[in-house]
């Protein structure tokens, strides 16, 4: 006898390219078309994984997605994926795949010492116990649990490859590309709407390519698939993906397909993504994700060498491998018969058809009986035996009433289970699909969706191939509006499906407390386990799932659920359909991390938002932060500062001179129209109607529950024209709240806003050098002290470019903040700094902006406020219009609460050594030693060495804080005595304002 | 201008006046006069005349773009009208895209269906570009006009070439 | 990704608007009381069922709408405009049944 | 009871386990009860449970719609921590970890409380500046917090990318050793157990359609699907569905449900110690015992009672799981879901009284009601025995908004300049 289980006149892989891969270190040869579970079943090697409880020798049961034992992990380094399915990983030259969760070897794994301990080691086992001593869990039973499970191995390295994410649209998708999934795609097609069909194995034709025995119009089902798919191929409104699963479906039939585009390939092109997810946004979705065999519940049924007839009619007429020398069929519905016959055709010997069923009569069984084939009726497998491979099982009577007689032991190195056919019903279940029990297939059908969405095929039970190709036909046309010619094919030899099929526990002899039959292949759950579950009154599916962990591993149960829900059906005594079913849940099969994250990744993760001196700041060796989606300077370090030595220079000369700051990324929004000022009467706490023309007001925005929300500088450039600053990080927020109340609130105002933050780069020049650098730059523009005094607003030009020219100050100096066009600020940066140079003109970053402003009092919205702060806790009660009839959070502002004498207000900070800097967030504390839990009196929210006091200063939110002027508090430290400080008021430096007003 | 994938060049416009014009519809009807444009085209439609383009992009809302010096008579217009009128020049950076693969690139980034029948030429709405805002317009069949924020472009640059570099590999072709 | 229809631009993917909250909640003035007050700013329907909301075509025409939206699936009833008086969604609930 | 311990579980192994018996009963309801709770998860389960232990109250009935712990109890990513900002807050949170350290001893129930540390992740100057309030805070209360340098935080969890060249660099992290994750159904079902063995009626399949009142106003009872049930005292702890069983007794909550996606990879062996959260770029990731990468995902900005959302939410957390750790960008997918949760405008839960004598309410989890499990359901029974708040959960009143005392931890972690 060969050694080879490859036969050749079967199997569609490629003959002419012989392939060799690496298993386990060791070459495996294939040939293209090959899965590595077929090219290793070729070998006549079944074992090809462990299990994950007991570390059971395991091989594959099926031969695609459904796959819960032959995982493998395959490439290598950083390129290393685990936990794929052997059943569909396409062989390619140069492939290295290993086997997983087994020490030192796939054949000799100490773990399997969990199988011995298997009676100790019961459903939910670690519920009860591992509690003692205490904390033993996490420091010692929980990290050995750890070790033992998981399955493979994750990556230790950054995954190189690309990956894409693209929209799609069309009128009809078809999900899957079975003999239902062909009939609708043409159905669809031929209408002329859009149509996209797509299956997640590499090629069209489902069922149909493992079908030797139907002929269609006369051919046979693999050529008719060849014919229907050229077809497709000349429809230019139909798109066509192979390996492409149909994973999620979302609402409003937004359904997201996987693509695997280049891990079958020996060599990517470079810059080929390895994954594209398709977001299809479809009109009308047609399922025809077929059905999928059940494997049968019995003692031993894990061992390698047991798997689904129709996977080993797959493996042969695919592959063309014989997945063993001598087999029994166990099964309980006609299509094992077809696929016996069809084996036994092929050479494999047959040791006998048992069929739970007391009279199996159908023509197919008949055929079967004629071809030789022993069939037993009313039989079940006791018991299968084998460790790394099946080698005897024993089949015994079943008697009507179930009660099972002493059997006999054959020997066999292959069993082929068929428990009948579930419906997949992942998809319907996903777009909240109801579900309907059907009690004479014994399966879950698709009841009504919301979505638009409709099942053909065997996923909604019809299983006869004449009457697939009809429901889908139907389907297509359907899906594509119902006009046009509905397809008709003569399927011209089938198999009739038959009655029969089971779920559950086979019968056995003898209670069978020690057996191992299992439900959950991965998972390593037994039918003991579930009848545990439900004794100890986990009756609930959901509960039995987890608490057994039944339908969890990666399969998500399609190999599993229906024999648990059965299980628990008939040990409750319940109807399947009052037991209920899992919910399934998104994706269909597991979808990589990367092929989501697409291209964000790196400096595409978020979009860098630079501002328009930006440029120029690198160049001279900025440091920056990142503010939101901005990029902002934080300090320009010289060589050898760190940042507090360039910070300390820079506000130095600010303060001296002058700086220079690219305050671009402040928000801006014109606000435009006859109603401009009552609406932003209504808008701001402030009052605006009194403002004048070319004058600017520090405006404060409340929510309607009283506290801050944000803030800045209005100027108002006409009678109907305000220009309005908010924060950097404001600025989306504030936009979208002015137009929340304008579209809903105050519909009748004449009033428009356009945001025009990026419209305006912003120069803020401050210091009190700054009007001697920028008179001779504004084209005549007279911005002398008596012209423009402090808070006023001029338009002009700035060489020749237009200006809005600000008097505005947040550092406490003379200073302007100078708005050009934003595409033109370089220029004028560029012309200022060149002016300021014979003044010592100094660029400043975010930081040193933070520490003159601190310097000065003024708080950020952010950093001093945390939305729970009102206008006056910030020292701002000032800017609250009273005469105003109503504004946003006028009503708020009034309550008690917001008004209490112990509410946390801004104070300066004082400590009592002046190098001593605090840190932002300290708490502080009535006395030097709090016993913890100890209550704040309030905490520190800017703290900074402020070079013109030449000393520390801080600003803090301190209960009552503004009546406990020059009271001493504690900031305790982490790791070190608390430090002392006194309550100041906030305005540290020139506190009259001169130099402001200079 | 960049060929950024076989067939599809992007191209990075020079600045010129972009304008917003708010109001009711006699403040759109007159700015649409003063450009030349007889009617208010309907939401997310586009017309010509003789002094520039005007965008319909809201109820409300029209993106305009004069040719020449569009703005004084866009102002005499709509003198006696309530409106706002904010120039935006600077804000938007204009690009087209141009190939046959044009509207396949910008599926990757964007969830409007580019269907020559879902979004005929002369077409012009704002939706998003991945995680920018965008303006896009379509002025042919392989055409489309794009308009992003200032800051934004660096990134929509960035994701533009990286979906280009990946768009030929078995790429499904939005269906015209 | 829901698909909403914005009543001037046509059905557009979810991530173009933004959430706008419960639709048709009427801000007092200010001399209400304080029950009255917070009830406007925070209590809600939170309906199971069909819910009045609003939503507003932020990467669009920048316009916030009504729509009606049954919260147990998630299928829209109707959108409409602001200022606009909610319809009567039942009928066409009818319908889809 | 029967008592849970290696050697029960050695014993029963001899007896081919066929000696377990229901670990809680799950019965039909009697007319009457002390004290009825309705919503049958973690939080619902535990107050039952405290209720009986605690205040001497054993005629008490937990009422479910659908089975036992099925909603956010068996839908959350288990994390586990109590360094939150505001002292109210973090009181309470507190108040819920030290049970959970002594949780499994207390119920015979191995819950899986793995102290495994949380790492906050800080991207800006203003998270720094954040979560350094959050550690000085934290300290002063008594709770563990402390301030990591990236290369601390590497050293801490090895898998973090902590490169300076990517979009949001790690700038440093807070951590807090005593957090951690647990086994969420376990938590249910421990207390189930121990409350049904006190004599609590665990009454599943059983919604609540109406709260009856007499002519005062006060509570008198429920009407079920399975039929009337008097009781001088209700308790609801229905999370998502909180508006729709208050709004049965008029009230209104200031609640806002929205979808919350998570997610888990496919098992590998043990590859992240630890839970790592990024709110800057919304990331959440922890390992479960099986091996899996349990990741929690944003919320879907909208109401919905539909337990789903889309999948933009969950891939864009996905983006920033690739970028935080990117070794597992070619981990799977293997298991997405949704659940309800209930928002409060401030992020805070509420435990308190209603204006309706004899119906107390425990809601406004939002995203974190798991982690105050046992807390709640302490705080919560206390409430309903005593018939006012304990000092800890005094604040957590629906009251509290009209008077404006919000405790806002969502607000204090608002960024902006």
């Amino acid at each position: 006898m060969s050694k080879t289980f490859r036969l050749s006149g079967y199997g569609r892989v490629d003959r002419s390219r012989p392939v060799t891969f690496l298993f386990d270190g060791k070459p495996v040869k294939g040939y293209a078309g090959d899965t590595v579970a077929s090219a290793l079943l070729a070998d006549g090697r079944h074992l090809m994984g462990r299990s994950f409880k007991y570390h059971r020798p395991r091989g594959p049961v099926s031969a695609g997605s459904d796959e819960p034992n032959a995982l493998i992990g395959v490439g290598e380094g950083a390129r290393h994926t685990p936990n794929l399915r052997a059943t569909q990983v396409e062989v390619h030259e140069g492939l290295v795949a290993i086997s997983q969760n087994r020490l030192p070897s796939l054949r000799f794994d100490v773990g399997i010492v969990n199988t011995l301990a298997s009676p100790f080691l019961p459903a939910g086992f670690y519920y009860k116990t591992f509690m003692w001593p205490h904390g033993f869990w996490d420091k010692v039973y929980e990290p050995l649990i750890r070790r033992a499970s998981g399955l493979g191995k994750a990556p230790t390295a950054p995954d190189p490859d690309e990956y894409g994410l693209h929209y799609a649209h069309c009128d009809v998708l078809v999900a899957g590309a079975g003999p239902a999934g062909l009939a609708a795609a043409l159905a669809a097609g031929k209408t002329g709407v859009r149509v996209i069909l797509c299956d997640e194995n590499p090629e069209f034709g489902g069922a149909l390519l493992s079908d030797s025995h139907s002929l269609i119009d006369g051919v046979a089902a693999a050529q008719w698939v060849a014919r229907t798919v050229a077809e497709l191929e000349k429809l230019p409104n139909v798109q066509l993906l192979t390996r492409c699963s149909a994973f999620n479906y979302g609402p409003h039939n937004m359904v997201a397909l996987n693509q695997r585009l280049t891990d079958h390939l020996a060599s990517a092109p470079v810059g080929m993504p390895r994954e594209r997810i398709w977001q299809v946004r479809a009109k009308e979705v047609v399922l025809a994700a077929g059905s999928l065999e059940r494997p049968l519940v019995f003692e031993g049924n894990d061992r390698p060498g047991i798997l689904l007839a129709s996977a080993a009619r797959t493996y042969l007429q695919r592959y063309g491998v014989l997945c063993g020398r001598k087999a029994v069929v166990m099964t309980a519905d006609d299509a094992a018969y077809r696929v016996a016959i069809e084996m036994a055709e092929a050479g494999l010997k047959i040791v006998a058809v048992a069929d739970l069923r007391a009279n199996p009569d159908s023509a197919v069984v008949a055929e079967a009986r004629a071809r030789g084939i022993k069939v037993l009726p009313s039989t079940t497998i006791q018991r299968a035996h084998g460790h790394y491979r099946v080698g005897a099982v024993e089949l015994a009577p079943v008697s009507a009433d179930g009660a099972v007689g002493k059997g006999r032991t054959v020997s066999c190195d292959l069993v082929l289970m068929s428990g009948g056919f579930t419906p997949s019903l992942h998809l319907h279940c996903q777009a909240r699909g109801a579900l309907t029990y059907d009690d004479k297939l014994g399966v879950y059908l698709p009841g009504d969706s919301v979505e638009h969405v409709r099942s053909a095929g065997s996923c909604r039970g019809v299983y006869a191939l004449d009457a697939v190709l009809r429901d889908g036909a139907e389907a297509g046309l359907n899906a594509a509006g119902g006009e046009g010619d509905l397809p008709v094919w003569t399927v011209t030899r089938q198999d009739q499906p038959g009655e029969g099929g089971f779920a559950g526990a086979l019968p056995r002899r003898g209670p069978g407390h020690l057996a191992l039959a299992f439900v959950d292949f991965q998972n390593d759950v037994t039918a003991k386990d579930v009848k545990l579950a439900v004794r100890e009154g986990f009756q609930s599916i959901e509960h039995v799932k987890r608490y057994t962990t039944t339908g969890m591993a990666t399969d998500q149960g399609k190999s599993s659920n229906v024999n648990a829900l059965a299980i628990v059906s008939k040990t409750l005594q319940r109807a399947p359909q009052k037991v209920g079913l899992t919910t399934y849940r998104p994706p269909y099969t597991p979808v990589t991390f990367g092929a989501f994250a697409s291209h964000a990744r790196g400096d595409q993760f978020d979009p860098l938002r630079l501002a328009p001196a930006d440029g120029w700041a690198r160049a001279h060796g900025a440091v920056f932060e990142d503010v939101g989606l901005w990029r902002r300077a934080r300090y320009f370090p010289r060589a050898g500062e760190d940042m507090l030595a360039a910070v300390t220079r820079e506000c130095r000369m600010v303060r001296k001179t002058a700086g220079i700051f690219d305050a671009s990324t402040l928000g801006k929004i014109e606000v435009v129209g006859p109603d401009a000022a009552e609406f932003m009467n209504r808008f701001y706490i402030n009052g605006w109607t009194k403002l004048g023309v070319g004058k600017c007001r520090y405006g404060l925005v409340c929510r309607d529950n009283g506290f801050v929300y944000d803030d800045g500088v209005v100027g108002r450039v006409a009678k109907d024209r305000f220009h309005v600053t908010t924060t950097t990080g404001g600025a989306a927020g504030v936009l979208n709240m002015m137009e929340d109340y304008l579209q809903t609130e105050w519909a009748d105002l004449d009033v428009w806003l356009t945001s025009i933050t990026e419209e305006w780069g912003v120069i803020a020049l401050q210091g009190p050098k700054a009007r001697e650098i920028l008179a001779p730059l504004v084209d005549g523009l007279d911005i002398s002290a008596e012209a423009m005094p402090h808070m006023f607003l001029k338009e002009g030009t700035i060489g020749g470019i237009p200006m809005r020219l600000f008097r505005v100050s947040f550092t406490g100096e003379l200073g302007y903040e100078i708005n050009v066009p934003s595409g033109r600020m370089r220029e004028v940066w560029d012309r200022v700094w060149a002016a300021g140079q014979p003044h010592g003109l100094t660029p400043y970053g975010t930081e040193s902006m933070h520490v003159l402003r601190a310097e000065k009092g003024y708080l950020i919205v952010g950093q001093e406020t945390d939305g729970t702060a009102t206008p006056g806790d910030v020292g701002c009660g000032w800017a609250i219009s009273k005469i105003k009839p109503d504004f946003i959070g006028k009503k708020a502002l009034a309550l008690p609460a917001l008004n209490a004498p112990d509410r946390l207000q801004m104070v300066g900070v004082l400590t009592d050594d002046p190098h001593y800097v605090l840190e932002e967030g300290m708490q502080l504390v009535a006395a030097p030693q709090m016993q913890a839990p100890a209550s704040a009196d309030g905490h520190i929210t800017s703290s900074y060495f402020s070079p013109a006091l030449n000393r520390s200063i801080a600003i803090a939110m301190v209960k009552g804080g503004r009546s406990r002027m020059g009271a001493t508090l504690y900031a305790p430290r982490l790791d070190a005595a608390a430090v002392r400080v006194t309550l100041v008021d906030p305005v540290f430096y020139d506190p009259e304002g001169a130099r402001v007003n200079g | 201008m960049v060929e950024i994938t076989e067939g599809c060049v992007l191209s990075r416009l020079p600045a010129s006046t972009r304008l917003i014009l708010q109001g009711r519809q006699p403040a759109l009807q007159a700015a649409c006069g003063a450009l030349g444009v007889e009617t208010v085209p309907e939401m997310l439609c586009t017309a010509e005349g003789a002094g520039g383009h005007a965008l319909r992009v809201g109820p409300f809302e029209l993106a305009l773009q004069p040719t020449g010096d569009g703005l004084a008579p866009l102002e005499a217009a709509l003198a006696s009208v309530p409106h706002s009128l904010v120039e935006v020049s600077n804000r938007n950076v204009s690009y087209t895209l141009q190939g046959w693969q044009a509207a396949d690139i910008l599926a990757a980034l964007c969830p409007l269906d580019f269907s020559l029948a879902a979004f005929p030429v002369g077409m012009a709405t704002r939706s998003i570009l991945d995680k920018a805002g965008a303006l896009i317009w379509r002025t042919a069949d392989q055409t489309f006009h794009i308009e992003v924020w200032r800051s934004f472009a660096p990134y929509v640059e960035g994701q533009l070439h990286e979906v280009a570099k990946s768009i030929s590999y078995n790429i499904l072709t939005v269906q015209h | 990704m829901l698909l909403i229809e914005c009543p001037y631009c046509g059905p557009r993917a979810e991530i173009e608007f933004s959430y706008g909250g419960e639709a048709h909640i009427d801000r007092p003035g200010p001399e209400v009381s304080e029950e009255e007050w917070a009830s406007f700013l925070y209590l809600r329907e939170n309906t199971k069922g069909v819910l009045a909301e609003r939503w507003r075509h932020a990467h669009g025409c920048g316009r916030f709408f009504n729509a009606l939206r049954d919260t147990r699936t998630d299928e829209f009833k109707a959108f409409y405009e602001m200022g606009e008086k909610r319809p009567d969604a039942e009928k066409k609930e009818g319908e889809g049944a | 009871m029967q008592k849970f311990s290696a050697f029960s579980l050695a014993r029963q192994a001899l007896g081919r386990h066929l000696g377990w018996t229901p670990q809680w009963r799950s019965v039909a309801p009697k007319p009457s009860y002390d004290a009825i709770i309705v919503g049958g998860g973690g939080h619902g389960l535990g107050t039952a449970y405290y209720l009986a232990k605690q205040h001497g109250l054993r005629n008490i009935a937990v009422v479910e719609k659908g089975w036992l712990a099925g909603g956010n109890t068996a839908r959350n990513t288990t994390i586990i921590r109590s360094n939150y900002l505001f002292e109210q807050s973090s009181s309470y949170y507190e108040h819920a970890l030290k049970l959970w350290e002594t949780l499994s001893e207390e119920l015979n129930y191995n819950v899986m409380f793995s102290q495994r540390g949380c790492l906050m992740i800080a991207h800006t100057v203003h998270d720094v500046q954040v979560f350094k309030r959050h550690v000085y805070a934290n300290r002063l209360n008594g709770i563990d917090n402390e301030w990591m340098t990236p290369e601390e935080a590497k050293a801490f969890c090895p898998p973090l990318n902590i490169s300076p060249n990517i979009r949001y660099p790690v700038l440093g992290a807070s951590l807090q050793r005593r957090a951690g994750t647990a086994r969420h159904d376990a938590v249910a079902w421990g207390f189930a157990r121990a409350a049904s063995d006190m004599g609590v009626d665990i009454i599943e399949n059983c919604e609540v359609t109406g709260i009856d009142r007499d002519a005062a106003g006060n509570v008198t009872g429920v009407q079920t699907t399975r039929g009337p049930i008097r009781s001088k005292k209700v308790g609801v702890s229905a999370a998502g569905h909180s508006s729709v069983v208050l709004g049965m007794a008029g009230i209104r909550l200031p609640l806002q449900v929205n979808p919350l996606q998570a997610l888990v990879s496919e098992p590998v062996k043990p590859a992240f110690p630890c839970v790592v959260m990024s709110n800057t770029i919304h990331a959440y990731i922890s390992q479960s015992d099986k091996g899996e990468m349990v990741i929690g995902a944003g919320t879907d900005s909208y109401v919905s009672y539909t337990q789903r959302g889309g999948m933009h939410v969950p891939a864009h957390t996905l983006e920033a799981i690739c970028e935080l750790v990117p070794d597992f960008r070619r981990l799977r997918m293997l298991r997405s879901w949704g659940g309800i949760t209930d928002n409060t405008p401030d992020r805070s839960p509420i435990t308190a009284k209603t204006s309706v004598p004899g119906l107390y309410v425990n809601c406004g989890w939002g995203t974190g009601g798991f982690k105050a499990t046992p807390g709640a359901a302490n705080l919560f029974a206390w409430t309903i025995a005593r018939d006012e708040p304990h000092p800890i959960n005094a604040p957590f009143t629906i009251e509290r908004f009209r008077d404006g005392a919000l405790i806002d931890e969502a607000a204090a972690a608002a960024v902006a300049h």
